[in-house]
């Protein structure tokens, strides 16, 4: 262990604000493109999902009669 | 086939010079930026003559880009554009001489209003004649580098600022070695070697960029 | 060979077969990332020039080395693509870019980071930060392209011409960029160059080397998912997907 | 001679057509109908090789388009909804042109074409100062010019008034009966004996949004 203790880690050789400004950041920029990631698949799925329902009721209605 | 080459140049001047402010209006904002300088900070001739070089390529680059839509947006509004696409000869061949025709109308008035800009920036003979070459050599590559860019995005409707977007980064190459090569001249040193870097990127870009721009106008006209 | 790639590059098997490798490189990463910044930032010892800055180490250079790798993979698929017209490697591109590009992001960030306390300013012309900062500038130039096309296949076939131009450009461009900073400001930088790392430090960088090619593998294979769903998504088998997701759910 | 092979067209997710067969012989007058929006222009310029099918091919005299454009373009004819006349050129100018790098018929006479669409007394004005119609004139006046087997027309009729389009109509059979080709769209009813005149059909794809 390089560190004596917590204090001493956080203060990274009084590099901390340095070093963790870099992981913070990095962290920051992956976690933003893991969500953005996922979320648009959600977003995908659900546009296909709208289709489909659209499709449905187009269906439907040809079934009906007397309509316009 | 040089037939054909000088019929589709012979083609973009004619256009060209009806409609001269097509001509005129890059070359006017090329003096325009470059007379900002000065203005902006300050006349002392050597500060002058140490940001001349950079200066006046970034305001060529600029000048540039101003001129790139109309190498071929015009020509894919009215149509000409996919009739070139159809004609039976190379398309590779066909953009080169509308490339070439484009250089003759924005990149040779640039050099010739070159002396001038000079002046203004207290530019010495042998600075000046390092930057006429560097100009003569890299304004081709610009040409030919935006052409490409224009290709892919001539059937966009927001095409003119990813133009940019697209364009200058891949240009960085020449602004720097234009740049060390005009420097150079000004300490006294040799740049032939730069120029030859130039000269270098103009054979690669001649070489390869026609089949980048018509591969790239498949895309964007269908 | 060319038997057995073929029933992959069908969307539907691809779109399977990725997801079967997804979780593995998920693991690996989870797996990398711990054990490599765990034993970086507490177990390595300082440096004895630079101190605990150092640290940075193992998230920038990891950073940018996959930065550089993921526009080479970009640029494999971009010829694919081109030369014998297969639209998933097309989709390979749009997938990478932003992976790519964040990585550039991070690298360029904790660079600056990195170079406040050593060079006492958070930007310098440094040769390897002006590249890049052009790489940024060549990955967002291919995403914009990408994203101005709303025909798809249009512009996977626009974004894979530009990634070829700029993969001839940025050698030139890197190459350029070293000459300019050595005759401009030369000799006044501190070299990082590390000929020698102590072993205890070099092992978590390894490490974390692998942790980011294992995380831009897992996000490359995510995305590459969604362009495959979103390209297909008017085919039967990207419905039944849904139909079955959303019996699932009830 | 000009053969569709399982041509199938997407644009931007939706289906246009799909697995399109169908040959075509010299000597044909095709006729392509359907409603608006049915992709006729998107089955010309996939026809042409603006644009390249999602899947399916088309092959002239038994080789696809485009392994070989080159060839295919020697015998090929254009007209798209854009004329193609460059607005800053004379008619003239315009027509020498493709003149120069086209096929054309030996030793043609560019005034006499300009003559023959009604053009006489404009074939040295600027064609931005045309009417639209007149403009029109300028790029159907290729088709005199042209040595090309293959006619692909989008449209040809627009802003034409009727006499042109006899005129027009007595040209493509007089095309078709020296063995060539005349492929068309138009909203208007052809005057063209039945026998000379094939029509194909598009339809809209309504249910089966599926490739």
């Amino acid at each position: 262990m390089a560190f004596d203790s917590f204090a001493d880690f956080f203060a990274m050789g009084g590099y901390g604000f340095y070093v963790w400004l870099s992981y913070g950041l990095t962290f920051l920029a992956l976690g933003i493109l893991i969500v953005n990631s996922i979320t648009k698949k959600n977003k995908i799925l659900k546009n296909v999902e709208q289709r489909l329902a659209r499709e449905q009721r187009i269906k439907k209605a040809k079934d009906m009669e007397g309509t316009l | 086939m040089f037939n054909v080459f000088f019929q589709v140049v012979n083609k973009e001047l004619k256009g060209a010079f009806r409609s001269q402010s097509d001509i005129l209006n890059p070359v006017w904002f090329f003096i325009i930026v470059v007379t900002l300088f000065p203005l902006g900070i300050g006349t002392d001739p050597a500060l002058l003559a140490r940001i001349a070089p950079g200066v006046i390529w970034v305001a060529a680059l600029l000048a540039a880009l101003l001129s790139f839509e109309r190498l071929f947006k015009d020509d894919f509004i009215d149509g000409s554009l996919e009739q070139l696409m159809l004609m039976p000869h190379s398309l590779a061949w066909l953009v080169s001489a509308k490339v070439f025709a484009h250089w003759l109308l924005t990149g040779l008035p640039i050099l010739f209003v070159s002396p001038l800009l000079a002046i203004f920036l207290a530019m010495d003979i042998n600075t000046y004649s390092a930057l006429f070459l560097t100009l003569l050599i890299g304004t081709p590559i610009l040409s030919l580098l935006g052409a490409i860019g224009v290709a892919l995005t001539v059937g966009l409707r927001k095409g003119g600022i990813l133009l940019s977007l697209i364009m200058l980064p891949l240009s960085i190459p020449i602004l720097i070695f234009s740049t060390l090569a005009i420097d150079a001249a000004a300490y006294g040193q040799s740049y032939l070697g730069l120029l030859a870097l130039l000269g270098a990127m103009l054979v690669g870009a001649i070489t390869l960029a026609p089949f980048a721009i018509a591969a790239s106008l498949r895309v964007s006209v269908s | 060979m060319w038997k057995w790639l073929h029933p992959y590059a069908k969307p539907e098997k691809s779109y399977q077969l990725a997801g079967k490798l997804l979780p593995w490189f998920v693991v690996a990463t989870v797996i990398t990332f711990v054990v490599g910044l765990v034993w970086g930032l507490l177990f390595a010892p300082a440096d004895y020039q630079q101190g605990d800055s150092f640290r940075i180490i193992y998230i920038h250079v990891p950073a940018a080395m996959m930065a550089m790798a993921a526009y080479s993979t970009m640029a494999i698929a971009a010829f694919i693509a081109l030369v014998w017209q297969i639209r998933l490697a097309e989709m390979n591109i749009a997938a990478i870019a932003p992976v790519g590009a964040v990585f550039t992001f991070i690298a360029l960030v904790t660079g600056a980071a990195w170079g406040k306390p050593m060079w006492g300013a958070w930007w310098v012309w440094d040769a390897r930060l002006t590249s890049e900062l052009i790489l940024l500038f060549v990955y967002l130039g291919i995403i914009a392209l990408y994203n101005a096309f709303s025909d798809k296949v249009l512009a996977g076939r626009a974004a894979s011409i530009l990634t070829l131009v700029g993969v001839i450009n940025l050698p030139i461009i890197h190459y350029s960029v070293v000459w300019w900073n050595t005759l401009h400001q030369g000799a006044t930088l501190m070299k990082f160059d590390k000929p020698s790392m102590a072993p205890e430090m070099l092992w978590p960088l390894i490490i974390m080397i692998i942790g980011f090619a294992t995380f831009l593998g897992a996000l490359s294979l995510l995305r590459f998912r969604n362009e495959i769903l979103a390209r297909e998504s008017h085919r039967p088998w990207v419905s039944a997907l849904v139909t079955e997701k959303l019996e699932g759910g009830k | 001679m000009l053969h569709c092979e399982k041509l199938t067209c997407v644009r931007e997710d939706r289906i246009l057509f799909k697995d399109l067969d169908f040959t075509i012989k010299p000597g044909e007058i095709v006729q392509v109908e359907g409603p608006n929006g049915v992709g006729k222009t998107s089955l010309f310029r996939l026809i042409v090789g603006l644009s390249i099918p999602y899947a399916g091919n088309v092959n002239w005299q038994g080789t696809s388009i485009l392994n070989d454009r080159e060839n295919y373009y020697q015998n090929l004819l254009y007209l798209g909804h854009k004329t193609g006349i460059k607005p800053e050129l004379t008619a003239f100018e315009n027509l020498q042109f493709f003149q120069k790098l086209q096929p054309s018929h030996p030793g043609i006479d560019l005034w006499q074409v300009l003559a023959k669409v009604g053009l006489a007394g404009y074939e040295d004005v600027v064609t931005a100062q045309l009417s639209a119609g007149q403009q029109r004139r300028v790029a159907l006046a290729r088709l005199w010019l042209n040595d090309c087997l293959l006619w692909v027309l989008d449209e040809p009729f627009t802003a034409i008034d009727k006499s042109g389009v006899k005129v027009l109509e007595q040209l493509f059979i007089e095309h078709a009966q020296q063995g060539g080709i005349v492929l068309l769209t138009t909203h208007q009813d052809l005057s063209i004996d039945k026998q000379l005149l094939t029509k194909i059909t598009l339809q809209k794809i309504e249910d089966d949004f599926y490739v």
